[in-house]
C-alpha cells in the first residue's frame, strides 16, 4: 500500500525515459511500453482507490533539509481527493493511449509523441499526489513543459509551433502568481504542507488582507492552468495539437489540474471569504462568456475548447459555493468522462473527414459513421445535462449551490446549462445530420476498432457516471436547502429549449447563414463584451473571437514586443556609447547613493 | 596651524578636480591625469588622517602611509597598462578621444 | 592537511614556471600551456579538498573560513573553463593579434587567467582593506589586459579603454572611501572595525557612511550593480570571449564575496545597518529592472549574456540585502554556483557556434538545433536555467533568494524579481526560438568542438540538471 | 609659520590640479600634473610623512609623469585640438562636480574634530623610513606579495600590448 503511489507515479517517467530511448526503432514497441505502462497505473489506482483508509497515508522524505529553516519535503497524500483523482486520470490516460495508437497511426514523430504523452502523465500524476506545494509546484510546472512539447507535435506548423509558445506563456503568467501565493503562504505559516498548512492558516484569521491576498495569488495559478477568464486565451489555440492530446489536456489533465489544487486547499479557502468572492465571479463569467463563444465557433474542436472552459467555469465556481470540494470534484469527475469521449468523437470524426475540421463541411455523418455518431449523442446528452446522463446530476448540484450562495451567479449559471444544450447540439445536429456539406463528407468512413473500442468504455461512464450509486461510491454530498423548488423544473426546460432549437435551426441547414437572427442576437452580446475591450484600445474587434485573438495578440505578441521597443528607445539615451557619459552616469549614481545612505 | 579640516577639504577639493577632469575632458590620456589625481587626494587624506589620529605609542599611524605606499605603486602599475591600451588604440584608430570610441552602445 | 595560502603559492608558480616555459621554449606548441594551466589549476582544486579551514593568518589579512575556500574552489573552476574556452577560441584571437609566427602572443593569453585566478582566490580570502585593495586591483589590471588583448580588433581596443577608465575611476572612489573608513575609525581589518564601531561617536557616522558609500559604489561597479553597470555590455561585447566569460562571472563572484565580507562588520551598528540594507535594497531593484528591461531589445549574444549578468547581480543584490535572514549567504552562494554553471555553460556553447558562423548574434544560432544538436541542447539548457525554469538550479537560485527575501520582508523587490524573471524569458526564449524555430541558413558551415569542449558542456549541462533536481548535496555542504 | 606652508603648497596644488582640466594641450595640462605631484609632495612632509613625500617625488613626478609625456610626445598630440566644447556635456559634468562637493563639505563639516590641530608627535626626530619599512615587511608582508604578483602581470601587460609584433 505505502509503495503502491511511488509505483503509480514513476511508471509512466519510465516509460517515457525507454521509449526516449527505444521507441525510435519500432512503433509497437513505442505504443505498447506508453499504453503498458498506464494501464498498470490504472489497475494499481483502481486497487488503491478500493483500500481502507490507513493511519498515516502520506509517505515523505526530505528532498532538501536544513533543520528548521527550510525542509523540502517529497511525499505522497493518499487521502480520498487524490484517490478519486488518481482513477479518473489513470482510466481516462489508458483510453486515450489506446485511442492514440488509431489516430497517430500514419502521423510522424510516433515515438516522441508517446514519450511525451507518458511524460505528460507522469507530471499530472506528480500533482495529484503531491502533499506540499514545492512539489506540486514543481509538477506543475512539468505539466507546462510536457503539454507544451505535446501542443507543438506538429512543430514544422508554425500554428501549432505558435500556440504551443502561448500556452507555455500564458501558463508562465498564471505561475508567477501561483508562485508568488506559496511564498505569501510560507512567509506567513512557515510550512509547505497541505495538512499543516491548514493548522497555520487558523493562526492567521486576524489578517484576512493578507489571506486573501495570498489565496488570490494562489488562484491565479488556477486560472492559467484551468483557463479561466482572462487567461483562457491559450486553450482554444491548444487545438493545434492531436486531438487525443486535446482529449487528454481538456478532460482528466492540465486543465483539471487547476481545479484539483483549488480542491486541495479548500480549507485554507474557507477561511478567505473575499478571495471566494473573487473565484466565484471568475467562474462564473468564464463559464457565461466561454459557452456564449462556444455557440458561434465553425471548428469542431474549437467549440468543444470553449465548452470545457464553459465547464471549468462551472467547476471553479462550485469550488466558491459548495460547502465542501466533493460538489465541484463530481462535476470534475464527471466532465473528466464526457468531454474526453466528445473530444475522441470529434478525433474519430476528423480522422473520418480526413483532417477537415470545420463543421460546415461535414453533415450527415450518421450513416457513414454510426458508432461515433451513438457515442457522440450519449457525450452531448452528458454535456448537455439531460435528465439521467452524468452531467446531469453533477452540473445541477453545482447551480443549485451557486443559487443558494451567489444567486446572481447562480442564475447567470442556470442561463449557461441552456446554452451549453444549445450549443451541443449544433455541433452534433451539424456535424451527424443535414446533408454532406463537402467531398470529405460524402466520403466519409467509420474510423477501426481501436479508436472506437475506446469511445464504448467512455461511453458508459459519461451515461451512468452521475448516477447516485456512483457517486456514494466516489463522493461525500448533501444537497442545498433553500433552493427554489421550480429550479431543476426549470433546467429541464432549459436543456429542452436549447436542444429543440438547435434541433429546428441547425437540422437541415445548409450553411451557417441559417441562424441570421442569431447572428444579430450574438453581436448584440458581442458589442457589450467589445465595448469593454475598446475602453482599452480604440477600435478593437466586434466579433467575441476577434476579442479573444485580440487578447492573445495583446498578452503574448504585443506587449513585449512594445516593451522591447520602448526600452530600446530609452537605453540609447543612457546606453550611449560613450565612455564620458557613463563616468557622468556613475557620478551621479554615486552621489545618489550617498545621498540615500547619509541623509535618508 | 594647519587643521584636519583643512587638510581634509584640500584633499576634497583635488578629489573633486580630478572628478571633473574625468567628467569634461575628452582626451583620454587628460582623463587619465584626472584619475592619478584622484588617487593623489585619497593618500593626503590617509596621510593626514595618520598624522592627526596618533597611536598609543605617540606615532603616526605608519600601516597608513605603508597603505599609500602601496596605493602608489598600484597607480603606477595602472599607468603602465593604461598608457599601452592607449598607444595601441591609437596605433589602431589614431585617436585617443573618447567621442571617437562609440563603436559599442545600446 | 596543508595551509590555505599554499594554494595561491602553488598558483602564482604555476604561473611563472608557465611564463618560463613559454618565454624559453620557443618550439614549444602554445596550446600546451593551456594544458598545463588546466591541468595545474585542477591539480590545485583537488588540493582545496585537503585544506582546513582555521580562521584568520597573516596578522588577520588573510582570512581562511569555509566561505574563503568554497570561493577559491570557485575561482579556481572559472580559471579552468577559461583555459577550456580560450583553447577553442585560439584561432579567433590568433587573428586578431600581431603576431610574427603562427601562435605567436598566444602563450600569456593562456598565462594572464592563472594570475587572475590568483588574485580572485586572494580575494575571496580578504580580510583587510588593503589586502582588498591589492587583489582587487591585482584582479582588475590582469582584466584590463586581457580585454584589451585582441588589439587588431578595434572593439576589444574600444572596450579595453573603457574598461580601464571606468574601472580606474572606481578604484579611486574605493580608495577614497576606504580612507574616510579608516580615518573614522583608525582601523583598516574589518574585524578591528567590527570591534571600535561600537565606540565610533555619533557625529562621526555621517563621515563612516560617506566612506563606506564609496566603497560601494567601488563594488557595485565590479559586479555591475546599476547605476555603475554601464561598462558591463560594452565590455563584455568586445572583449575576447572567454575573457567575457571569465569576467561575468569570476569577477562578479568575488565582487560578491568581498561585498559580503565589507558589510559584515557594519551590520553590528543598527542605525548604519538598516540604511546599509535600505541602500542595497534601493540598488538591488534598480538593477534588476535596468538589466532585464535593457536585455529585451538586444539581438547580439555577448551583450545579451552582459544585461543578463547585470540581472543576475540584481537578484543577488535581493539576496545580500536580505542579510539579516540565516540563509540568506547560503541563498546567495548557491545563487552564484548556479550563475557560474550556466553563464559558462553559455559560452562553452557561444565560442564554437561564433567561431563557425562568424559573429556572436542572435542569428548566428539560427537552425543550431540541427546543425548541430549537441550544442543547441546545451544551450537550451543554459538559456532555461538562466530564465529560471523549475528543474534547473537556476529555478532553486532564485527561489532561495525569493524566499530569504521573503522572511526579511523584502515583499516590493520579490514581487519585482518575479516580474522582471517574466522578463527574463522573453529574452533568453529568443535564443532558443532561433535555435530550434529557425531555419539555418543555406551556407551554414560545419561546427567543429574539441573533445574537451564537448564534454564540458555535457558537464555543466548535467550539473545544472542535477542540482536544479537535487540540490542537496551542495547545500549541505554549504552549511 | 607653518599655517601659511600649508596654504602656499595647498594652493599650488590645487592650482596647478586646476590647471590639469583646463589646459587645452597635453603637454601642458601633464607639466601642470607635475607641479600639482610636487605640491603634493610638499604637503606630506608638512604632515611629516617624508617617505611618502619622497615616494611621490620619485613615483609620480619622476617615472609616471616621463611616461606621460613621452607618450604624449611620441602619439604627437596635437592634432585633434580643436574640438568643439560640449556645453550639456560640461553642465552635466559640473553638476556632479558640485553635488560631490557639496556632499563632500556636508560630511566634513559634520566631523567632530574638526578644529583639531597637529598633536605632537612622541619623537619628532623619528626615523619614519624605518617605521614604514618595519610595517612593510612585518604587518604588509602579505599585501606586498600580492603587490609583487600584481607588478609582474603589469610587466607581462605592457610587453604584450605594446609590442609592434608578438613572439
Amino acid at each position: 500500500m505505502t509503495s503502491a503511489p511511488w509505483i503509480i507515479l514513476f511508471t509512466p517517467l519510465a516509460a517515457a525515459v525507454a521509449i526516449l530511448f527505444l521507441g525510435r526503432f519500432s512503433k509497437p514497441l513505442s505504443a505498447g511500453l506508453a499504453i503498458g505502462s498506464a494501464v498498470f497505473g490504472c489497475a494499481l489506482s483502481w486497487w488503491v482507490f478500493f483500500q481502507p483508509d490507513s493511519a498515516d497515508p502520506a509517505i515523505r522524505f526530505y528532498w532538501m533539509d536544513f533543520g528548521e529553516q527550510l525542509q523540502i519535503p517529497i511525499g505522497m497524500t493518499v487521502d480520498h481527493l487524490s484517490r478519486v483523482m488518481l482513477v479518473v486520470v489513470t482510466t481516462i490516460a489508458s483510453l486515450v493511449f489506446i485511442y492514440s495508437v488509431g489516430y497517430m497511426r500514419t502521423e510522424e514523430g510516433y515515438w516522441r509523441y508517446f514519450a511525451g504523452l507518458s511524460l505528460f502523465l507522469f507530471s499530472m500524476l506528480g500533482i495529484v499526489l503531491a502533499d506540499n506545494f514545492v512539489m506540486m509546484f514543481i509538477f506543475w510546472e512539468l505539466v507546462g513543459l510536457s503539454s507544451y512539447i505535446l501542443i507543438g507535435h506538429y512543430f514544422k506548423k508554425d500554428s501549432a509551433a505558435d500556440a504551443a509558445k502561448q500556452a507555455f506563456i500564458v501558463n508562465r503568467i498564471g505561475d508567477f502568481g501561483f508562485l508568488l501565493g506559496i511564498l505569501f503562504l510560507w512567509a506567513a505559516t512557515g510550512t509547505l504542507m497541505f495538512g499543516e498548512l491548514t493548522r497555520g492558516v487558523a493562526g492567521f484569521a486576524d489578517y484576512p488582507i493578507y489571506l486573501t491576498v495570498a489565496c488570490v495569488l494562489l488562484f491565479c495559478g488556477t486560472v492559467g492552468k484551468s483557463a479561466q477568464m482572462p487567461l483562457h486565451v491559450w486553450l482554444p489555440n491548444s487545438m493545434e495539437g492531436p486531438t487525443p492530446v486535446s482529449s487528454l489536456l481538456h478532460a482528466a489533465t492540465m486543465v483539471a489540474a487547476g481545479v484539483y489544487m483549488l480542491a486541495r486547499i479548500f480549507p485554507i479557502l474557507a477561511a478567505a471569504p473575499h478571495a471566494l468572492d473573487v473565484i466565484a465571479w471568475v467562474g462564473g463569467i468564464t463559464c457565461f462568456a466561454a459557452a456564449l463563444m462556444a455557440t458561434q465557433q465553425d471548428d469542431i474542436k474549437r467549440i468543444l475548447a470553449y465548452s470545457t472552459i464553459s465547464q471549468l467555469g462551472y467547476m471553479v465556481l462550485g469550488i466558491a459555493s459548495a460547502p465542501t470540494a466533493d460538489v465541484p470534484m463530481f462535476h470534475l469527475f464527471t466532465h473528466a468522462f464526457f468531454k474526453c469521449l466528445l473530444f475522441l468523437c470529434a478525433g474519430s470524426v476528423i480522422v473520418g473527414m480526413h483532417h477537415e475540421q470545420n463543421i460546415w463541411k461535414m453533415g450527415a455523418l450518421k450513416n457513414k459513421m454510426p458508432l461515433t455518431m451513438l457515442a457522440m449523442f450519449v457525450g452531448s446528452l452528458a454535456l448537455a445535462g439531460c435528465p439521467f446522463f452524468s452531467g446531469y446530476y453533477s452540473k445541477d448540484l453545482i447551480i443549485a449551490w451557486a443559487v443558494e450562495s451567489h444567486p446572481v451567479l447562480g442564475w447567470l449559471s442556470v442561463a449557461t446549462a441552456g446554452l451549453t444544450a444549445f450549443y451541443a447540439f449544433r455541433l452534433f445536429f451539424v456535424v451527424f445530420l443535414g446533408k454532406p456539406r463537402g467531398d470529405h463528407a460524402r466520403c466519409a468512413s467509420e474510423s477501426p476498432l481501436v479508436m472506437l473500442v475506446p469511445l464504448a468504455c467512455l461511453a458508459v461512464p459519461a451515461f451512468i457516471g452521475g448516477w447516485p450509486v456512483i457517486e456514494k461510491l466516489f463522493f461525500h454530498i448533501e444537497e442545498p436547502q433553500h433552493i427554489p423548488h421550480a429550479l431543476h423544473p426549470i433546467l429541464w426546460a432549459l436543456f429542452a429549449v436549447g436542444g429543440g432549437s438547435a434541433f429546428f435551426l441547425y437540422r437541415g441547414a445548409a450553411k451557417d447563414p441559417i441562424s441570421i437572427p442569431l447572428f444579430a442576437n450574438r453581436l448584440y452580446i458581442d458589442a457589450g463584451y467589445a465595448w469593454g475591450v475598446r475602453v482599452i484600445q480604440d477600435g478593437g474587434a466586434a466579433v467575441l473571437s476577434w476579442a479573444d485573438r485580440w487578447v492573445v495578440d495583446l498578452l503574448v505578441v504585443q506587449v513585449p514586443s512594445k516593451l522591447a521597443w520602448v526600452c530600446g528607445f530609452v537605453l540609447r539615451f543612457l546606453q550611449l556609447g560613450n565612455i564620458q557619459a557613463y563616468a557622468f552616469f556613475f557620478g551621479a549614481g554615486a552621489i545618489g547613493l550617498l545621498y540615500l545612505l547619509i541623509f535618508k | 596651524m594647519a587643521t584636519l579640516a583643512n587638510y581634509l577639504i584640500v584633499s576634497g577639493l583635488l578629489f573633486s578636480v580630478g572628478l571633473a577632469g574625468v567628467l569634461l575632458r575628452r582626451n583620454i590620456l587628460i582623463i587619465f591625469m584626472g584619475l592619478e589625481l584622484m588617487l593623489n587626494a585619497a593618500n593626503l587624506s590617509l596621510v593626514a588622517f595618520s598624522r592627526f589620529n596618533l597611536g598609543q605609542d605617540g606615532f603616526p599611524d605608519y600601516n597608513a602611509q605603508v597603505f599609500v605606499f602601496f596605493v602608489i605603486t598600484v597607480a603606477a602599475a595602472e599607468v603602465a597598462v593604461g598608457l599601452a591600451i592607449i598607444v595601441a588604440l591609437y596605433r589602431a584608430r589614431q585617436t585617443t578621444h573618447v567621442e571617437d570610441l562609440d563603436t559599442l552602445k545600446f | 592537511m596543508i595551509p590555505a595560502i599554499a594554494l595561491e603559492i602553488f598558483v602564482v608558480c604555476l604561473g611563472i614556471f608557465l611564463l618560463m616555459a613559454d618565454a624559453f621554449q620557443e618550439k614549444l606548441d602554445k596550446r600546451a600551456i593551456a594544458w598545463g594551466g588546466i591541468i595545474g589549476l585542477a591539480a590545485v582544486f583537488a588540493l582545496t579538498f585537503f585544506v582546513r579551514a582555521d580562521g584568520s593568518a597573516f596578522g588577520g589579512f588573510y582570512l581562511n573560513d569555509p566561505l574563503a575556500i568554497l570561493f577559491k574552489r570557485f575561482a579556481l573552476g572559472a580559471g579552468i573553463v577559461t583555459l577550456v574556452l580560450s583553447l577553442e577560441y585560439a584561432p579567433v584571437l590568433e587573428c586578431q593579434i600581431p603576431g610574427s609566427k603562427p601562435g605567436a602572443g598566444l602563450g600569456e593569453f593562456f598565462i594572464l587567467p592563472v594570475f587572475t585566478c590568483v588574485g580572485l582566490m586572494w580575494m575571496a580570502s580578504a580580510a583587510d582593506f588593503v589586502m582588498i585593495f591589492c587583489a582587487l586591483e591585482l584582479v582588475t589590471i590582469s582584466f584590463y589586459i586581457q580585454v584589451a588583448y585582441a588589439r587588431k580588433n578595434v572593439a576589444s581596443l574600444e572596450a579595453g579603454t573603457k574598461y580601464l577608465i571606468l574601472g580606474a575611476l572606481s578604484t579611486g572612489f574605493l580608495v577614497y572611501g576606504i580612507t574616510w573608513i579608516f580615518g573614522m575609525t583608525g582601523q583598516t581589518s574589518l574585524r578591528g572595525i567590527s570591534i571600535v564601531l561600537g565606540m565610533v561617536p555619533e557625529a562621526s557616522q555621517t563621515a563612516l557612511l560617506f566612506g563606506l558609500g564609496l566603497v560601494l559604489v567601488s563594488i557595485g561597479f565590479k559586479i555591475g550593480a546599476a547605476p555603475f553597470q554601464f561598462w558591463v555590455p560594452d565590455v563584455y561585447q568586445g572583449a575576447p570571449t572567454p575573457v567575457t566569460a571569465f569576467l561575468s562571472v569570476g569577477s562578479k563572484a568575488a565582487g560578491f564575496v568581498v561585498l559580503i565580507r565589507v558589510i559584515e562588520p557594519f551590520l553590528i551598528a543598527s542605525a548604519i545597518a538598516a540604511k546599509l540594507v535600505a541602500a542595497l535594497a534601493f540598488l538591488a531593484g534598480l538593477t534588476l529592472i535596468y538589466g532585464n528591461l535593457a536585455a529585451m531589445p538586444q539581438t547580439n549574444l555577448k551583450r545579451l549574456l552582459g544585461y543578463s549578468s547585470i540581472a543576475h547581480a540584481g537578484y543577488l543584490l535581493i539576496g545580500v540585502a536580505s542579510v539579516g535572514a540565516p540563509f540568506a549567504g547560503r541563498a546567495v552562494v548557491f545563487y552564484l554556483i548556479a550563475y557560474f554553471l550556466m553563464t559558462f555553460l553559455a559560452f562553452l556553447v557561444l565560442v564554437p557556434v561564433a567561431a563557425a558562423s562568424g559573429g556572436d548574434e542572435i542569428s548566428h544560432f539560427n537552425g543550431l538545433g540541427r546543425r548541430a544538436p549537441g550544442l543547441a541542447f546545451g544551450m537550451l539548457i543554459s538559456m532555461l536555467s538562466l530564465a529560471g525554469l523549475p528543474f534547473t538550479v537556476g529555478f532553486l537560485g532564485k527561489f532561495f533568494i525569493f524566499e530569504v527575501a521573503m522572511r526579511q520582508g523584502h515583499f516590493v523587490l520579490v514581487i519585482l524579481g518575479i516580474v522582471t524573471v517574466a522578463c527574463g524569458f522573453y529574452y533568453y526564449l529568443k535564443v532558443v526560438r532561433a535555435m530550434f524555430w529557425q531555419p539555418a541558413p543555406e551556407d551554414a558551415p560545419p561546427i567543429t568542438v574539441s573533445g574537451l569542449t564537448r564534454f564540458a558542456v555535457a558537464f555543466l549541462a548535467a550539473l545544472i540538471l542535477i542540482l536544479g533536481i537535487y540540490p542537496a548535496p551542495i547545500l549541505q555542504f554549504l552549511l | 609659520m607653518s599655517l601659511a606652508l600649508f596654504w602656499i603648497f595647498a594652493a599650488i596644488t590645487l592650482a596647478s590640479a586646476v590647471g590639469v582640466v583646463f589646459f587645452r594641450s597635453p603637454v601642458s595640462a601633464a607639466m601642470s600634473l607635475v607641479m600639482a605631484f610636487v605640491g603634493l609632495a610638499a604637503l606630506f612632509v608638512t604632515l611629516d610623512a617624508f617617505f611618502i613625500g619622497v615616494v611621490q617625488v620619485l613615483v609620480y613626478a619622476g617615472a609616471v609623469m616621463v611616461l606621460f609625456l613621452f607618450i604624449i610626445m611620441l602619439l604627437d598630440l596635437r592634432a585633434d585640438e580643436r574640438r568643439p566644447v560640449k556645453l550639456a556635456a560640461w553642465a552635466g559634468g559640473g553638476a556632479v562636480v558640485g553635488g560631490f562637493m557639496a556632499v563632500l563639505v556636508q560630511v566634513v563639516g559634520s566631523l567632530p574634530a574638526l578644529q583639531q590641530t597637529k598633536p605632537a608627535l612622541a619623537n619628532p626626530a623619528v626615523n619614519d623610513v624605518a617605521m614604514v619599512g618595519f610595517a612593510l615587511f612585518r604587518n604588509f608582508n602579505l599585501p606586498f606579495q600580492v603587490i609583487g604578483v600584481l607588478l609582474l602581470v603589469a610587466t607581462i601587460g605592457v610587453v604584450v600590448l605594446s609590442r609592434r609584433e608578438l613572439k
